[in-house]
């Protein structure tokens, strides 16, 4: 976990090309260590799909990256700046180095190919010379990886569950054996019963064949179950990141707090909730100070006027209130009656 | 916060907004309403009466007759302006009466269901199925008289099946959507749930149907026109061609008195096309290219996202 | 199979109320066969020649509207279509067998050929989104907007009268007599450019507008965006994945333009002499022709059905969402 | 959240008993059937809350519209105040829907877009209460959304739904059911699109909704956790029956049918004793167009009896009070 | 087109008539006008007439055709045909007597086939001569008479329906057999055993084409080299292309196209009459609204030159209508009219205006209603222009429903078919009842009388009385204002062949679908 795949620094997107873009990413620098679980969390609008869909230069227009690097380091030591490659090298990278699960599987596989067409067209395209027969052996081997039977190849994806959809598509990431998977909420709309079938068998291939993942996910209970470290992201930009444990034990952030507070424990006693106030920040006029500072309970005068930056050396936190202060005070996980 | 909002689903007030931000059919409109006034002022700004002979005869575009003149010495350009407003009103009566025949039987048939559903759509699968020219042809045989608004009548009655198929197919769409249902639960009645519920969220696919059936009515008019089926006393550009073709205009080198008008038909088919463009961006906002200016140095592609560094961020 | 029963109810029973519209609107027609034939002649024939058309035509019985409806479909199930008054006594099916072949070869190649040229420009378009590209789009409607015979008309003034390069009006050379020999389909096909040309050209543009607006549709959709991921081939990514949804949607728009065929192509075939059934059913619409026009309709009634069953078909066909399972 | 006394029987407001609902499809030769609830019975009380969980597609939604009259029934019947209710149309439905309200699960679906809060909200309130003057209805306008805490009011009134965020729409959906002046609120799936902390909003609004204005609750979710917390009593439905059903926090804390207890040990839960990952059973839920014969679970249930793949159980009395649908809880047949 | 310069066999040689007539069944019946024979005119290649009337030059006699002489009543109520010896069909079989008189009998027993209604009585055979009786007099019959074409016995008579019989061999004894049929060209070939010797023209092929456009261009192309077909500016569309070779020839029969007005309408008052005739311009109508293709008629009575000469009385030889606005407006101020400012005010001081209604799409009348309109402001008549469809206007003249419309006239032999068209009493019908002719409502009893008198006169001096007092009917009363005759003319090329009838040498009608065709194929040479 000390050397880093994946690198992100200074990463901005806008939407739109003109003055009045939405500045969807701000400045967001983010490492992926080598076989790490990194969980990106935050509410809905907050960012983390463009974050995915940047690093790999796949936002649909009016998608522009404004700046920052993406670097990849390869197991064999070559490091690809990947918003810099050419097309074709481009081409060639994606999947096989970085692969991506996107959000919603009834819309990424498409509806009128057979599934296993479009698992073997990806080996196809990036293992040219390869008999078809082996792709075809590997592909079964992949459903069967996932829990699918190799029977279902010939299925169109309207056949399929929502769930084995879902399943096909980390079977397909796996095809080409990346060290890289970014998973964007691969399990909302499954009922937990489903979604916990596919994390565990997420992990356990994790285990299995070593690459690292990105889950991003505004479930917190979720990532704090299976992520090792957790990036909190607001309004365009990281606030919090550290170890999953330590999140959820000791959340620097308010509104890590706020997060941790929103959600109720489904065992031990029942505690009282506190939530956030407020509204989601508008991204196309964000106040000059801390975005989260209109929301914040502990808000002060200097968090208006100047914006914190996200620092502190192994957990990282970007607020201005002191590491172990009024927020220690607050943590009230206490139980009610 | 909402990054998908449901096509079709934007409010109307917003939507012509957005509709005359697009630069093509804000090209479009502007060219309609130089046709709508040209149509207005008529017989105002004609520099002769159309009808009028003179000596004149078919002479090409001079000081005098800008666009030339016809074998009876008639004033080409006076004919066309008299004649645009028979072709708007026409297209625009066609449009209205397709228009809201296709929106009864659509949205009827759409929500009612069943065996409704059944016999109404028979209804327009009939009218699809049977040639619409040819039944133009007949049916306006079947009046005394084919004058503007007998022909507006005729292709408006027969031109709806189009527009209501899809309008059927969106109602049965929007029939199960929730807000449907959510009204239908807090009690409103059927008539409300057609009329204020469902029908709002058509309005943009009415307007392209409206203007789609403006352009098929336009040119039937004057495809009808120029076979010498309708009434060839109201000035239309169809009437302009119908002569020109009956004295063999271009086998005459007369081209001054076809080629106008065909243009004029075409350029008015481009505008309401470009309208059309608009809306369709509207509906389906995929189609937008991304604000009004065109921006250099960044081509849009899917796949491959640009990049523009800024120097500060 | 119940769908497809019960598609096939539906189409028999539309089939069935065109038929009997097609039977009755004519009828509603004011004016007779006679008296058009007289019409026409414009003194040519002799007003003396009224009895003796009617006589001719049969027209001096009364049969009541509703017997002769039975008659009708009594005929249509022997396979008779009656006697033309255009062409009396020549049958109507001979009429319709003898000009049905020209239309549906010249106006079927070219709607082929302007669908085929027109999706695969829309997806192009679609796909190079944002380019200079765009500008053809207002070109497009332009030419998608010019009346048919306008166009065909200006073509016969430039391409053959003053600058003869294709022979103004006919489907083939008059020393010829049909047959299947090469001379004979050779002057065929070079009769036929010129029409097939202002045809492709003037219903191109609709085609490539649709596929150029559905592509640029699908184009976002994530499944694209996804085969982008995966590292395809631009080539594979627009044909496999974008264009092949896209054109769906087409495909049903085509195969009701197939059915049209028969029905549209009137103005053609006025503009360049060709010899198609379009003309023949205006003519029989003219002329008060009732078997003809009854025939003719019912020709194209049956193809534009077909073409729908062909178009459910197909795309059950391309859409595996729309196949049933078990 | 104080605990309240078992409430007596009097306020029970809607009943259901034997719902079932069986769409027809078409599949193949045949006319088939997906048998989406099967003989539900379901009791809602003045001044509480049931929540309804279960998996995916196990019917939960069917039986909120089903009670909200807007599918027709295959078999069973809907009391309201003990009088059966079959109105679908005219006024007698409306009647009814003065009476019972739904929420949609899906704030971005139910409210039409072209409409605006004013509209929304005026609607409802002149179908429910006829006559009522422009002054009269503003305040109510008015009160309405300061019960819904969308303050203040002249703020949203003339918000198109685009313009709100989704907390602040489902709240409308919500004083767009008050507006009736219900006795009973259907409340679908009200939070499942909602973040977290939005969700939160909602959901103590509900509640307290449910303890001002006495009204009966039906809470469906995903979230069993929310149930724990909001409901009075939470049933589990899986395949279209009805599992288990009980006081909420012992069916969350101490499940009893299998199904629930895989349900629970699924859910994410940050709390949860690292060594208990292990997951009861596994498996796809089942066709509802043929559905397993026996227990529906059977085929997937770690502790499933030859009786089970032949004899459906019928609700037996379980531990704490609940009733369980399962063989387990049989104390006659010796096993 | 016809022959872009490839050749098939023998097309260098061949001639290529068009007609603008749209798509063609194959059907040679010639007795049927719906038959691809008729409407081209392919059926005067192998049917022929038994004398070939000239309908341009009605006062000469017919020339002997397949009858050698003929002998008429003096009560024109029966006629002796010799018939010419010598002729063969075109199966080898000889043209006889008995093929005559079968064909006079098939016309007698079939309705369908007579449409001239003539009344046939006995029809008898008598060596080479067949004796053909009628029930009435058949004066202005005689030469729809002679023009009857001979069908051969041995074919017809085994035909069981000749009604409904498309005659696809069709076997004749004219001089050109149907060599093949297509949908676009008819092919038709010499025959060596012709009577009248082999033809020089070896391959005539007509072509038909969908429209007038089509037609002339393939005229002026040269692709086409004999045709029938309205052109406007034929000098600048078909002449000037070659003029060395391209000519046209639009002579007229007695036949015209008049404007028919409603004397039991709006133009009950003769006075009112009179005067729009005389604003109206008859050159201007035949050049303009007719390219100066339908001949001129500048005769106050009405009938064509000068095909008509003979008949013309005393009294108007040599008169030509001339546009006089001053005498009209004197007429109509005699008459009691008022102009009030630019209105005209009849007598009961109602403005005057009418409406001019001609079918949609008839463009040539349609241009002649502009001038005429134009021409009726000048009197102060509000007069607008409307057209209605084909069946709609047709109906409304049966009925009498019009104030005033361009309609033809039948054409015959004598100027009595135009005046009994426009005058006749015993084809009145009251105003909603359908009537055949007379369609303006015409009721003048000399009228009646005159026509009576006409047609049923044994000697010369009769009928010229009666057609003298016709004429000064219709120069005072105007019935109806004749405008154009009805042209049978014909565009022909002489670029490959010669001897085509023109002004100079008008022995037959120029329009390649009259019975003269034979007569006209036998007289071209090489060029
Ligand atoms: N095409 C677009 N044009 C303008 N703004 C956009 C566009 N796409 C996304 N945005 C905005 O960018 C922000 C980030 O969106 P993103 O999809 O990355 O959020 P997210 O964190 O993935 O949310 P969710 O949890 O709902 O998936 C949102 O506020 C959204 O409104
Ligand atoms: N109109 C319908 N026609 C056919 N089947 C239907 C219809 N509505 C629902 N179903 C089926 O009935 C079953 C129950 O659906 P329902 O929507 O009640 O599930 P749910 O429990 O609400 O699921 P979710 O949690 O995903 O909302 C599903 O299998 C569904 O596919
Ligand atoms: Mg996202
Ligand atoms: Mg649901």
């Amino acid at each position: 976990m000390n050397q880093p795949v994946l690198e992100i620094s200074g990463l901005s997107v806008d939407y739109g090309y003109h003055d009045d873009a939405v500045h969807a990413l701000r400045d967001v620098s983010l490492s992926l260590g080598r076989g790490e679980v990194l969980g990106l969390a935050g509410e809905s609008g907050c960012g983390k799909s463009t974050l995915a869909y940047a690093a790999t230069r796949l936002l649909p227009p009016p998608g522009l990256i404004t700046g920052g690097e993406v670097l990849f380091h390869s197991r064999t030591g070559e490091t690809l700046d990947l918003l810099r490659l050419p097309d074709d090298e481009l081409r060639a990278a994606r999947w096989d180095e970085i692969a991506i699960v996107f959000q919603g599987a009834m819309n990424s596989l498409n509806p009128v190919r057979r599934v296993g067409r479009q698992l073997t067209d990806v080996m196809a395209a990036h293992r040219p010379g390869v008999p078809m027969s082996v792709h075809k052996g590997r592909a079964r081997e992949l459903l069967g990886l996932v829990g699918i039977p190799a029977d279902r190849m010939p299925a169109y994806p309207h056949q399929l569950s929502g769930g084995q959809r879902q399943r096909v598509m980390i079977a397909m990431a796996l095809a080409l054996d990346p060290q890289v998977v970014i998973m964007d909420e691969p399990t909302t709309a499954l009922d937990v019963v489903t979604q916990r079938q596919i994390v565990e068998r997420l992990i356990a291939l994790r285990a299995e064949l070593g690459f690292s993942v990105v889950f991003i996910t505004h479930d917190v209970s979720l990532l704090i179950e299976m992520a090792d470290r957790i990036a909190v992201m607001y309004a365009g930009r990281i606030v919090e990141d550290a170890p999953a444990a330590e999140i959820y034990a000791e959340p620097r952030h308010p509104y890590t707090r706020g997060l941790l507070g929103s959600f109720p424990p489904l065992r031990g006693p029942r505690r009282a909730l506190s939530g956030i106030p407020g509204a989601p920040p508008d991204l196309a006029s964000l106040p000059p100070g801390c975005a989260f500072a209109p929301r914040c309970p502990h808000a002060f005068a200097r968090c208006e006027g100047e914006r914190p930056e996200l620092s502190g050396g192994r957990r990282l936190s970007a607020c201005f209130l002191p590491a172990d202060g009024p927020v220690a005070a607050v943590q009230g996980v206490a139980p009610v009656e | 916060m909402a990054t998908t909002t449901p096509t079709a689903l934007v409010t109307p007030r917003r939507g012509f907004r957005l509709v005359l931000r697009n630069r093509k059919a804000a090209a479009g409109l502007i060219i309609l309403g130089v046709f709508a006034l040209v149509a207005a002022l008529g017989e105002l700004i004609a520099p002769y009466d159309p009808d009028a002979l003179s000596p004149a005869l078919l002479e090409g575009p001079s000081g005098a007759h800008w666009l030339g003149t016809t074998n009876t010495g008639q004033d080409i350009l006076s004919q066309l302006i008299a004649g645009t407003r028979g072709v708007l009103l026409v297209g625009l009566l066609a449009g209205a009466i397709a228009t809201v025949l296709s929106i009864v039987v659509g949205v009827t048939a759409g929500f009612v269901g069943g065996a409704g559903d059944e016999a109404l759509s028979l209804l327009a699968n009939v009218f699809l199925v049977i040639p619409a020219l040819p039944l133009i042809i007949i049916v306006a045989s079947l009046l005394p008289s084919a004058g503007g608004t007998t022909v507006a009548l005729v292709i408006g009655l027969t031109g709806w099946a189009w527009g209501s198929r899809i309008l059927r197919a969106q109602t049965l769409s929007l029939r199960r959507r929730d807000f449907v249902q959510a009204a239908r639960a807090n009690g409103e009645s059927l008539w409300r749930i057609v009329f204020f519920e469902i029908l709002p969220n058509l309005t943009a696919i009415i307007a392209s149907g409206f203007i789609g059936t403006v352009i098929f009515a336009v040119l039937s008019q004057i495809t009808l026109a120029f076979i010498g089926v309708t009434s060839v006393s109201d000035w239309n550009w169809g009437t302009i061609l119908f002569w020109a073709q009956s004295n063999q205009a271009l086998a005459q080198g007369a081209w001054w008195w076809f080629v106008p008008a065909g243009l004029c038909i075409a350029l008015l088919g481009t505008a309401l096309t470009l309208v059309n463009f608009g809306i369709d961006e509207f509906v389906n906002p995929r189609l937008r290219t991304g604000g009004n200016r065109p921006v250099k140095g960044i081509r849009p592609r899917v796949g491959f996202t640009p990049v523009r560094r800024k120097e500060t961020s | 199979m119940t769908f497809l029963l019960r598609r096939l109810a539906f189409y028999l029973v539309t089939a069935w109320a065109a038929i009997t519209l097609n039977f009755f609107i004519p009828r509603m027609l004011p004016g007779n066969p006679v008296q058009s034939l007289i019409t026409r002649y414009q003194g040519q024939l002799s007003t003396d020649a009224t009895k003796a058309l009617y006589a001719l035509f049969g027209l001096d019985e009364d049969t009541s509207l509703w017997q002769q409806y039975l008659d009708y479909w009594g005929r249509l199930f022997s396979g008779d279509l009656g006697l033309s008054f255009t062409y009396f006594p020549t049958p109507v099916a001979e009429v319709i067998e003898q000009s049905l072949p020209w239309t549906l070869i010249l106006v079927g190649l070219s709607t082929m050929v302007s669908f085929t040229l027109g999706t695969l420009a829309g997806a192009y378009l679609g796909w190079r989104r944002g380019r200079w590209t765009d500008a053809l789009l207002p070109i497009g409607s332009f030419f998608s907007a010019i009346p048919y015979f306008w166009l065909g008309l200006i073509a016969i003034a430039v391409l053959a009268v003053a600058w003869p390069l294709f022979p103004s009006s006919g489907g083939w050379d008059g020393a010829f007599v049909p047959s299947w020999d090469a001379d004979f389909i050779w002057s065929a096909v070079y009769h036929g450019a010129l029409p097939a040309i202002t045809i492709v050209i003037s219903s191109i543009a609709g085609w490539m507008l649709g596929m150029r607006n559905m592509t640029v549709t699908v184009a976002a959709e994530d499944y694209v965006t996804v085969a982008h991921a995966k590292g395809l081939k631009e080539r594979t990514v627009m044909f496999a994945y974008a264009a092949r949804n896209a054109v769906l949607p087409n495909v049903s728009g085509f195969a009701l333009s197939l059915g049209f065929i028969v029905g549209g192509t009137l103005v053609t075939e006025i503009v360049f002499s060709y010899p198609g059934i379009g003309y023949i059913l205006y003519q029989g619409v003219s002329a008060k022709d009732y078997p003809l026009m009854q025939g003719v309709f019912l020709i194209i009634t049956l193809s534009v059905l077909a073409a729908n069953m062909l178009a459910d078909l197909a795309y059950a066909l391309l859409d595996p969402r729309t196949r049933q399972e078990g | 959240m104080a605990e309240t006394p078992p409430p007596p029987d009097d306020r029970v407001v809607l009943s259901a008993r034997g719902l079932t609902k069986h769409f027809p499809v078409r599949k193949g030769l045949r006319r088939k059937a997906v048998r989406a609830v099967e003989s539900v019975d379901l009791t809602l009380r003045r001044g509480s809350v049931v929540a309804l969980v279960g998996e995916s597609g196990s019917g939960k939604s069917t039986v909120a519209r089903l009670l909200a009259m807007l599918h027709p029934a295959t078999a069973g019947e809907v009391r309201l105040r003990g009088e059966p209710v079959s109105a679908r149309f005219g006024r007698r439905f409306r009647a009814y829907c003065r009476q019972v309200q739904m929420i949609f699960q899906d704030p971005f679906a139910s409210l039409n877009p072209v409409h605006t809060v004013r509209y929304i909200l005026t609607r409802s309130l002149r179908i429910h209460h006829a006559g009522l003057s422009t002054p009269e209805l503003t305040a109510r306008l008015a009160g309405l959304l300061e019960q819904v805490h969308l303050t203040p009011p002249e703020r949203y009134l003339d918000k198109f739904p685009h313009e709100l965020s989704g907390g602040q729409r489902q709240r409308v959906s919500i004083a767009r059911a008050l507006g009736a002046g219900p006795s009973v609120l259907l409340a679908d799936e009200p939070v499942s699109m909602l973040d977290v902390s939005i969700r939160l909003g909602v959901l103590n609004l509900l509640r307290e909704l449910t303890t001002e204005l006495d009204l009966a609750v039906l809470y469906i979710t995903h979230d069993i956790a929310s149930a724990r917390y909001f409901a009075d009593t939470t049933v589990v439905m899986y395949a279209g029956e009805i599992v288990e059903s009980g006081d909420s926090e012992a069916v969350t804390q101490d499940p009893a049918h299998p199904y629930t207890r895989l349900l629970i040990a699924s859910a994410p839960d940050p709390d949860r004793p690292g060594g208990d990952r292990e997951i009861p059973a596994r498996g796809e839920p089942p066709s509802l167009i043929t559905p397993p014969p026996g227990c529906r679970f059977h085929p997937r249930c770690p502790q499933a009896m030859e009786r089970c793949r032949t004899q459906a159980p019928p609700a037996l009395p379980g531990p704490g009070g609940r009733a369980v649908a399962c063989w387990l809880y049989d104390t006659e047949a010796p096993e | 087109a016809c022959g872009d310069g490839k050749t098939g066999e023998g097309a260098g040689e061949a001639l290529t008539v068009g007609m603008p007539n749209g798509p063609l069944a194959n059907n040679s019946n010639p007795f049927t006008p719906t038959s691809s024979g008729n409407s081209l005119g392919y059926r005067w290649l192998v049917y022929e007439p038994l004398a070939q009337v000239n309908l341009i030059a009605p006062g000469k006699p017919p020339t002997p055709w397949l009858a050698t002489k003929w002998t008429w009543a003096p009560d024109y109520k029966k006629v002796t045909l010799s018939v010419r010896e010598g002729v063969t069909w075109s199966d080898g079989k000889p043209l006889t007597a008995e093929d005559v008189a079968f064909t006079f009998t098939l016309l007698k027993s079939t309705p369908a086939f007579n449409g001239d209604a003539i009344p046939y009585e006995a029809i008898t055979v008598n060596g080479g001569d067949v004796e053909v009786g009628f029930t009435a007099s058949q004066y202005i019959n005689q030469g729809k008479i002679l023009n009857t074409f001979v069908v051969p016995k041995h074919v017809w008579s085994a035909i069981a329906d000749p009604t409904t019989d498309t005659n696809q061999n069709p076997v004749g004894s004219g001089p050109y057999t149907l060599k093949t049929w297509t949908a676009q060209v008819v092919t038709m070939a010499a025959r060596e055993d012709y009577w009248g010797g082999k033809p020089a023209v070896p391959e005539v092929r007509y072509t038909s084409y969908n429209d007038n456009n089509a037609q002339t261009t393939a005229l002026a192309s040269g692709a086409c080299q004999w045709s029938f077909v309205f052109m406007p500016d034929y000098q600048n569309v078909f002449v000037a292309k070659d003029s060395a070779n391209h000519k046209l020839w639009f002579p007229s029969g007695l036949g015209i196209h008049a404007l028919w007005l409603n004397c039991e309408g709006v133009f009950k008052d003769a006075a009112l009459r009179r005067a729009l005739s005389l604003v109206i311009d008859r050159v201007a109508i035949h050049k303009q609204g007719h390219a100066g293709l339908y001949p001129l008629v500048d005769s106050p009575t009405g009938i064509p030159l000068p095909a008509g000469e003979a008949f013309i009385s005393a009294k108007y030889q040599g008169q030509k209508h001339a546009v006089d606005i001053e005498k009209a407006k004197s007429i109509l101020t005699q008459a009691g009219y008022k102009l009030d400012g630019e209105e005209l005010k009849d007598p009961s001081g109602k403005p005057v205006a009418f409406k001019l209604v001609d079918p949609a799409g008839w463009s040539d009348y349609l241009a002649d209603l502009q001038i005429i309109a134009d021409a009726a402001k000048k009197l102060g008549i509000a007069a607008t222009v409307e057209t209605k469809t084909v069946d709609a206007w047709t109906q409304a003249l049966a009925v009498g429903d019009f104030d005033a419309t361009i309609h033809w006239t039948n054409t015959g032999v004598t100027p009595w078919d135009i005046y009994a068209n426009i005058m006749d009493g015993a084809q009145y019908k009251p105003l909603g009842e359908t009537a055949t002719w007379n369609l303006g409502r015409y009721r003048n009893e000399d009228a009646t009388k005159a026509l009576a008198d006409f047609a049923n006169a044994t000697g010369e001096t009769e009928r010229k009385a009666a057609l003298d007092l016709l004429q000064d009917l219709m120069v005072e009363q105007v019935p109806a204002i004749p405008l154009v005759a009805g042209p049978i003319g014909g565009e022909y090329s002489t670029k490959q062949w010669k001897g085509w009838p023109s002004q100079d040498d008008p022995y037959a009608m120029p329009q390649p679908t009259q019975p003269c065709a034979s007569q006209i194929l036998m007289k071209l040479t090489k060029a």
